[in-house]
């Protein structure tokens, strides 16, 4: 791939904002798609019991591989990474608590 | 504690904006009279016309819920119901319900107050995203529409909670139509709330540091917090809730073995810190009112900004007190009464902060301090009566009783409906331009809060004798104490038509405000009384922390220098940094 | 010295947990009422030792110390961690009700309570209880969530559709209590209202005989949850495979309640209330190791609520094999009907 | 609109630069991510509390699905991340035609997805795997074994999974197959609120590619409304990558059902 022309910035204060060269989406593609790959395999063999875990932590790298290289978030400013974090630490909090209701709910008495 | 903070030199290096002359203030041009056509209002997206929007429907709406209550306390007086029937009764406690908390309680400050005056108090022209800031005022008019529908095709008979099963299989009133109304309102303070977060990070004008910003700006960013968190999981609960009731066979279903408490945990996740959403916002406006009107610095400023958020934050965690006995494990009810505990304390440091700001100033009882006054005393009964309610062990009789009743009245009738009456004596000059009459406020001020406390104080009693909630009929004992509710809720009545009557007077009969009628500090009291379209003729640049009070000669001015060096004075002005020892 | 001294307007106490609740209750209200009362206090105080004179005063710039902070953070927290303790404490002796002593249970139905003592008798709305006897308290619903709440003796708890809650009480004090349902449930919510009698044991004994008539009209009705359920039993044809002469397609159910059985897959459970309620209503959930999974399911629309409760009252009552019904017993052909009941067969043989 | 759409001016009255206006704007769209995090979350968290207490139901509802169609549609969604990064790129290197051109192929992609998603839905309903009280008549369910109690009546939903598992292969008995139809409900609802988010995003797409055709994204004026989309359709198919293990993965499958699923799909199936 050529490297870009120049571009026709007008002369506007500093919105230098460089974007991911068409080579590293190709190559975040191609791990993305290894990685899909990899959660239809792991789908597919019969390990019982972890698959689940497996296949969801797959399933977790390519959301952050995605967010990382794709969203541009690797360059974002700290506060979108803030803003990112915070509602992935929210679904958590959820998850925690409703969850542990599911799970302890039969534990009757001290 | 050593806080370098610049000692500010107040010899007077610049006045800010020259006290407009009568005639000069007839035709100037404000965000007002700058063009008076329909399609202006309603299409406009000065932050401040859409203040003015919010505040006409929000307005309506919360008489359509005092309408509903007052069928409530009526039908209340006799132990068998004086006017209506027992579904009638249902269905006029729920309008009561979502109408109060969906259509007023939770879009009043941010839309109004926070609309009109975060900008301004941060300085900057206008919302980050104008045009979201309109839809965000259609939205929520298009989900009322829905609210106002169901009211006249048959009503709602389910209470504001909703519970399934009987929402989902038994109840034959249009739970769907409330809840694509609570969908779409939703979704409007979303929009409000990604607004808010934006103007505050992005606009801020120079100086306007994060310990510089006042207090209100502090709470409606945490509001918009819990907004932003809380409001899509209750998007997704009322869609599934409607999945199940249209196709009769759902996720919360007893016969498929589901579970209604998972209805109950999704509802309470977004609903408990939506209590959080409505009483922040009113902190907001009590840490403006009651510094200016004792002339002193806020007390403990960052103590009451790290509250906010404190409470935002916490505010999540503690959902589960809801349902102790809805058979919610022993083990998780444990967790949340402990969170319980620790979120009521930053409430608990907020109020104390206050009372502290009020010791050696110089109190002046004009209408918002006498409002801030009524609430700081409903709010602290109200606070603390939430801590029977925490607890695991004395939640078990309480539980669903006009205790709980009477305990989120106080905190929401008594708190947050009586800040927003501060907040709006204390702005309607700025707004309006026009000067209220001060005597009938402080007289509406008295009449409200011996009105609430009379509706509800009854309502402990009752409540710690069992009386359950949404009883249209009740035991013979109980009467006298529901007499005495409904003759309280009568007075409240004349309370709250008192500021309509007088403040849409002084629309016609009351005499200019002038720029700074309560001599406050604050970006906001710079300009002339009806803003200018642009706020700011040029971008103010701040120096002084914001509850600037307790100085020599009363406050006059606080400093308005243009970037560009063309304000009214070119002389640069830098404060002299210096040590300063804050007194205990 | 507590127990008897009664405010006016508050409830009254009629049971050992009610004095229990009131002890957190009061001390927590103390604490509430002398901070909040001395919060305000503090406020109208500076409201008047501080009002604005003429001349605008000069305000000191205070603007705030770490030290109080901490000071009134902590110790409210202390305070509200003292009512939480308590509170775990009162939560906990609730919830877990003793298993030997007397079982009622109570069915929330959309806008009534079915009451069903141990020995049988069956109740609406009403609920007769002996003084000074623990007793255990079953509920479940059957359509909505309903919530079977005495404010006398302090109790609530919430009755949702497909589960059981228990609870227990020990009344202390003779007299008629309200029952109300805390759980919005229709428009018959505040119709779901009934009364606790609480009476001297001879009295209690005397009306579950149907001798003592508390009021005209009242009599005990059929005979006990057990009898109800070996009658449904019959009628259903379990005895066709679980029966006494154990022909071998199903396990004998006498005995099994509280033991320990063995599941396909190697996991165990207790066969409780709870258990046997699933293996009624679903078998297939948990299959008992050794047997094939060839039992029918009893949904709702078979088997209501209250017969499963019959049932589950009948199996735990079934001591030895020979408790069990035979392969061909039948339900009792009523009285004159064609085939009267053979010899070998019958209740009334007994 | 179009003719003036070079000149316009691009910094709002309110913003005193650019590049304020555009960190704004990428707050705002990552605040409204924030809000589509939890929407799902919400949902998400619902479909766990009930995988918790009934695993073998939900193992058998995913075995019924169409893995194939769903492993396609897997791959369709991270092709389209790619081509709408693509379009990002072509506006930052100022090529307009590119632009229009990737987000032409974005939209293609998409289509593609929904195609597919709607055959399988139509494939669901044809099966009858749709969750419904429905009661099947006696004469139409096999005869009722002799002996056997009073056998509990037949629901449609069961009888169909039933044929559904038998084809897929799965063992159903202690499974209570009434009971799966909660698996459906999750199935539908996730995916039906995806398939939502998809057609948004293809519309939203599809009104900047008729901007494209005007040069509308000139760098740097207006480059931050086609990057805000790129963000919010890479969320579309984050979503995605987590349904499908969720839903699809669930259950035992083997390689083979992939291709009877496509083959099914396009309709070659016997």
């Amino acid at each position: 791939m050529v490297e870009s022309p120049h571009h026709d910035h007008n002369a506007h204060t500093g919105d230098i904002h460089e974007v991911a060269s068409v080579t590293s989406s190709l190559t975040t593609f191609a791990v993305l798609a290894m990685l899909a790959i990899l959660a239809l395999v792991v789908g597919f063999s019969n390990l019982g019991e972890i698959k689940v875990i497996i296949s969801l932590t797959v399933a977790a790298t390519q959301s952050l591989v995605l967010s990382l290289f794709f969203m541009d978030l690797r360059r974002a400013d700290p506060l979108i990474w803030l803003v990112a974090s915070s509602g992935v630490f929210w679904v958590g909090l959820m998850f925690l608590f409703i969850i542990t209701d599911y799970l302890t709910r039969h534990i009757a008495v001290l | 504690m050593n806080k370098t903070i610049p000692e500010l030199d107040y010899t007077p290096q610049m006045v800010p904006y020259p006290e407009p002359t009568p005639a000069e203030d007839k035709n100037r041009v404000h965000y007002l009279n700058v063009s008076d056509t329909v399609w202006s209002w309603l299409f406009t997206l000065d932050h401040k016309r859409i203040g003015i929007l919010y505040l006409v429907s929000v307005s309506i709406f919360f008489v359509f819920g005092g309408i509903a209550a007052a069928l409530v306390r009526t039908n209340l007086l006799t132990p068998t119901g004086a006017i209506l029937e027992l579904d009638q009764y249902n269905k006029a406690f729920t309008a009561h319900g979502t109408i109060m908390l969906f259509l007023f309680l939770i879009p009043v400050i941010p839309g109004v107050l926070g609309n009109f005056f975060v900008p301004m108090m941060i300085g900057a022209k206008d919302m980050a995203f104008p045009k979201l800031n309109l839809l965000s005022w259609y939205v929520y008019m298009a989900g009322a529409m829905f609210f106002v529908w169901q009211l006249f095709v048959g009503g709602l008979d389910t209470g504001w909670t909703l519970y399934p099963p009987y929402t989902s299989q038994y109840s034959h009133t249009n739970v769907l139509y409330a809840g694509l109304g609570i969908f779409i309102t939703g979704f409007s303070s979303i929009l409000t709330a990604v607004n808010i977060i934006a103007t505050v990070h992005k606009m801020r004008c120079p100086g306007m540091t994060w310990s510089r910003l006042p207090l209100f700006v502090w709470a409606m960013y945490a509001t918009s917090l819990i907004q932003l968190l809380g409001t899509p999981v209750l998007a997704v609960t009322v869609l599934m809730l409607a999945t199940e009731r249209l196709f009769g066979i759902g996720i919360f279903d007893p016969t498929l073995e589901g579970d209604p408490l998972l209805f109950q945990h999704l509802f309470w996740f977004y609903s408990h810190p939506a209590v959080y959403i409505m009483i922040l916002p009113g902190f907001g406006v009590i840490s403006e009112v009651i510094p200016c009107f004792s002339r002193k610095n806020i007390f403990g400023y960052h103590a009451i900004a790290w509250a906010s958020v404190g409470i935002a934050v916490v505010g999540f965690l503690v959902w589960g007190h809801h349902m102790y006995i809805a058979g919610q494990g022993f083990y998780l009810g444990m967790v949340f009464s402990t969170l319980t505990m620790l979120v009521a304390v930053p409430s608990a440091i907020k109020v104390f902060n206050w009372v502290a700001t009020m010791y050696r100033g110089s109190i002046h009882f004009a209408p918002p301090m006498s409002f801030a006054i009524a609430f700081l005393f409903l709010f602290t009964i109200g606070g603390l009566t939430g801590l029977h309610l925490g607890v695991l062990g004395t939640d078990i009789h309480l539980h669903d009783t006009y205790f709980v009743v009477a305990h989120f009245h106080f905190v929401m009738v008594g708190g947050m409906l009586v800040a927003w009456l501060a907040g709006l004596h204390y702005y309607w000059p700025k707004m309006t331009g026009r000067m209220y009459n001060t005597f009938w406020a402080n007289v509406a001020a008295i009449v409200v809060c011996v009105g609430f406390f009379l509706t509800f104080a009854p309502q402990f009693i009752l409540g710690y004798n069992g009386m359950p909630r949404r009883y249209p009929h009740y035991p013979e004992e109980f009467q006298i104490l529901n007499i005495l509710s409904t003759a309280g809720a009568s007075i409240q009545a004349i309370g709250f038509t008192m500021p309509a009557i007088y403040l849409l007077g002084s629309l016609v009969f009351g005499r200019p405000a002038g720029n700074n009628p309560w001599h406050a500090t604050g970006l906001e009291w710079q300009v002339p009384s009806p803003p200018p379209p642009h706020n700011f003729e040029q971008i103010p640049i701040v120096y002084y922390p914001p509850y600037e009070y307790s100085i020599p000669n009363g406050l006059k001015h606080v400093v308005i220098h243009s970037l560009n060096g063309n304000g009214v004075h070119s002389s640069d002005i830098t404060p002299k940094h210096q040590e300063v020892t804050s007194g205990s | 010295m507590f127990n008897d001294f009664q405010l006016p307007l508050t409830p009254p106490r009629a049971s050992s947990f009610a004095y229990e609740y009131d002890l957190l209750f009061w001390y927590i209200s103390l604490v509430v009422l002398l901070g909040g009362g001395l919060t305000i206090a503090t406020m109208i105080y500076f409201c008047f030792r501080y009002a604005a004179k003429s001349e605008p005063a000069q305000t000191p710039r205070l603007l705030g110390s770490t030290s109080i902070e901490v000071t009134w953070t902590l110790i409210p927290f202390l305070f509200f961690a003292s009512f939480f303790v308590w509170g775990v404490r009162i939560y906990s002796n609730k919830i877990s009700a003793p298993i030997d002593v007397p079982e009622y249970y109570v069915v929330g139905k959309q806008w009534m309570w079915k009451i069903q003592h141990p020995t049988g008798q069956r109740e609406i709305n009403e609920l007769h209880l002996p003084l000074n006897r623990t007793v255990r308290i079953t509920g479940t619903s059957e359509d909505v969530i309903h919530d079977f709440a005495i404010p006398a003796f302090r109790s609530k708890f919430d009755v949702v559709p497909g589960r059981y809650v228990t609870t227990w009480y020990h009344p202390t004090k003779v007299g008629k209590y309200h029952i109300f349902c805390d759980q919005y449930c229709g428009m018959g919510h505040s119709q779901m209202v009934g009364t606790v009698i609480v009476m001297n044991p001879s009295d209690y004994d005397a009306w579950l005989q149907g001798l003592h008539v508390s009021e005209e009209g009242k009599n005990p009705v059929d005979g006990s949850a057990s009898w109800e359920g070996k009658k449904l039993f019959l009628k259903l044809q379990c005895n066709a495979c679980h029966n006494a002469d154990g022909v071998g397609r199903a396990p004998q159910l006498a005995g099994i309640y509280m033991q320990r059985r063995p599941l396909q897959g190697g996991r165990d459970v207790l066969a409780d209330d709870a258990y046997l309620r699933e293996s009624i209503r679903d078998p297939m959930a948990k299959i008992v190791d050794g047997w094939k999974p060839i039992m029918p399911a009893y949904p709702r629309s078979q088997v209501s609520e209250e017969e499963l409760l019959n049932l589950v009252a009948y199996i735990r009552s079934l001591r030895n094999a020979n408790d069990l019904p035979k392969r061909y017993d039948r339900y009792p052909a009523p009285v004159g009907a064609p085939g009267a009941p053979t010899d070998e067969g019958g209740l009334t043989r007994e | 609109m179009a003719a003036n759409v070079h000149d316009a001016a691009p910094v709002a009255h309110h913003f005193n630069n650019l590049q304020q206006q555009h960190d704004a704007i990428r707050l705002g769209i990552w605040l409204f991510l924030v809000t589509e995090v939890l929407f799902f979350g919400g949902a998400m968290c619902a479909y766990t509390a009930y995988r918790i207490w009934f695993p073998k139901e939900f193992e058998a509802g995913s075995a019924a699905l169409n893995v194939g169609i769903a492993s396609v549609n897997t791959f369709l969604l991270l092709a389209s991340s790619l081509t709408v990064t693509l379009a990002v790129r072509a506006c930052y290197d100022g090529q307009q035609k590119l632009v229009q051109f990737w987000l032409g192929v974005t939209i293609i992609l998409g289509s593609l997805f929904l195609a597919l998603k709607a055959r399988e839905y139509y494939l669901d309903f044809e099966e009858g795997l749709v969750p419904s009280r429905k009661l099947v008549s006696p004469q139409q369910s096999s005869m009722i074994g002799e002996g056997a109690a009073l056998a509990a009546p037949k629901y449609a939903f069961v009888q169909s999974l039933e044929r559904a598992l038998h084809h897929a292969g799965y063992p159903t008995e202690g499974v209570d197959l009434f009971r799966v139809q909660l698996f459906f409900m999750f199935y539908y609802i996730l995916t039906g609120l995806h398939v939502i988010h998809m057609l948004v995003g293809i519309g939203l797409l599809g009104w900047q590619f008729f901007l494209a055709k005007f040069g509308f994204f000139r760098y740097p004026a207006r480059y931050i409304y086609i990057e805000v989309l790129s963000v919010y359709w890479h969320f579309v198919d984050m979503v995605w990558i987590f349904l499908l293990p969720l839903l699809y993965l669930a259950g035992p499958h083997h390689f083979g059902q992939v291709i009877s699923g496509l083959q099914q799909a396009f309709g070659l199936s016997q």
